[in-house]
């Protein structure tokens, strides 16, 4: 798995790359806590997740429930097929704020 | 009735091993004859399996083995999953509310709504516990 | 002193299985620290000790069971294979002189040129036999 | 492993594909050795293969063996990296000829 991140203006973006597993859903989940942390809204990328394991989505569910209660926005970015099916096996894509594209966030962000 | 042994593998309970053994499971499962859909879910699953050996029977003890083995049962899709952990308490085995948000407690769900049959038990003289999952593929 | 078992996998003496093996050979090698080139070379000669029990010690019986355990060994990595056949004459497993050319002959010769060490024998109480192989890779 | 086979004028070009091993390395001989029976001298174009074992190089020995017996004219062309390591291996990079394209073995040819 890779994680890089990307400061914007009025949000950060973790993209997420490859297989989140178990060997390093730890990594992905200090990197969504710290930004978090930071007091900045998340967006997480999934386009380029490959497979996620109930382990990634627990660090995205943890990362969800820690943004509403610091009242920061947290949301998740073109979703590959992938990971999709695995949210919606834990009904979870009913949960997520999920976007298509960053331009599809700000404009509903305004 | 035949029932075809496709492998069985021992391997440390390390999560830095659940990537081959997903590769390995994928590929056996398409040359079974699984879709590609149907292959990832069941690696899904196995997977799941393992990590719940990995991180609540072994408890992150990673001298811990774990056993997998794959049968082709006529178009049903055999997994024994074997380890040689302390006993577990079966009750403590099922999945969060899904209602109720929180992290974890999605991989025995999943395993439940992808497997056709789960049966999970202890060994013979408390020598570990084992894990069977069946999935029609034809 | 520390010897890591990386897996040990059983599966069916059959040629369609060995795709599967030299996935796992292949990737467990890398994982180990090898790199591509030598991972290759490693995956060709345990490919052929797997293709010599198949067609000699197993005779193309498709019952046959393979056994084969890779371990680490502080960057030497051990292989042992095992089978279950009758034991085999040890005195015929040796290659064709290459300058003498015809079709097969080969796979010894690639073994003994790819591994640092090899020794073949038989099981106790004539259960079948085993090679193990050594390759040092760091 | 894919085999594919097209006749020339004065010779015919066998290509394999993907991986040669136990499991289909007895099709290539058969298609290399149906080749030779019907008089043809043989091109065996392994620019794709990715792997070859010993029972594939066995193959192309027999192949080479026939041809000469019959007067046929045998090569290989656009040898792999992964086949040329294990030929050399075999030490038959110097017994089989050997060429880059098929505009050098027939140049050779001429
Ligand atoms: N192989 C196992 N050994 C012991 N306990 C297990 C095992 N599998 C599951 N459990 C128990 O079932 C619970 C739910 O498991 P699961 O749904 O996979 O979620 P999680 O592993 O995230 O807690 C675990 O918290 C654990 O208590
Ligand atoms: N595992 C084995 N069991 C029995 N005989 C073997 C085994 N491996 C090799 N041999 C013997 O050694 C000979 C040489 O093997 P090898 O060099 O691999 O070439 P090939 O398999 O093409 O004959 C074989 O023909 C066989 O007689």
């Amino acid at each position: 798995m890779n994680i890089s991140t990307e400061d914007k203006e009025k949000y950060t973006i973790i993209e997420l790359e490859g297989e989140v597993d178990l060997s390093c859903s730890p990594d992905a989940r200090n990197s969504i806590l710290g930004v978090l942390e930071g007091d900045k809204s998340l967006l997480v990328d999934l386009a380029k997740v490959s497979y996620i394991d109930s382990s990634g989505v627990a660090s995205l569910v943890e990362g969800y429930q820690t943004a509403k209660k610091q009242s920061l926005k947290f949301g998740l970015v073109g979703v590959s097929d992938a990971a999709m099916s695995v949210l919606k096996l834990a009904r979870l894509d009913q949960v997520f704020p999920i976007f298509d594209s960053y331009e599809e966030y700000e404009k509903k962000d305004d | 009735m035949t029932i075809e042994t496709l492998f069985e593998i021992q391997f440390p309970a390390k999560a830095e091993r659940l990537c081959l053994i997903r590769d390995l499971v994928k590929r056996t499962a398409e040359e079974a004859g699984c879709c590609s859909e149907l292959s990832d879910r069941i690696v899904l699953a196995v997977n799941e399996a393992c990590m719940n050996v990995i991180q609540h029977a072994y408890q992150g003890d990673e001298l811990g083995v774990i056993m997998l083995e794959m049968l082709n049962n006529e178009g049903k899709l055999h997994f024994r999953l074997v380890d040689y952990a302390k006993p577990i308490d079966l009750s403590s085995v099922k999945p969060r509310n899904l209602d109720d948000l929180r992290p974890g407690g999605l991989g025995t769900h999943f395993i439940n709504e992808i497997m056709d049959e789960c049966d999970m038990g202890h060994l013979e003289e408390g020598k570990g516990n084992y894990l069977e999952m069946i999935k029609k593929i034809s």
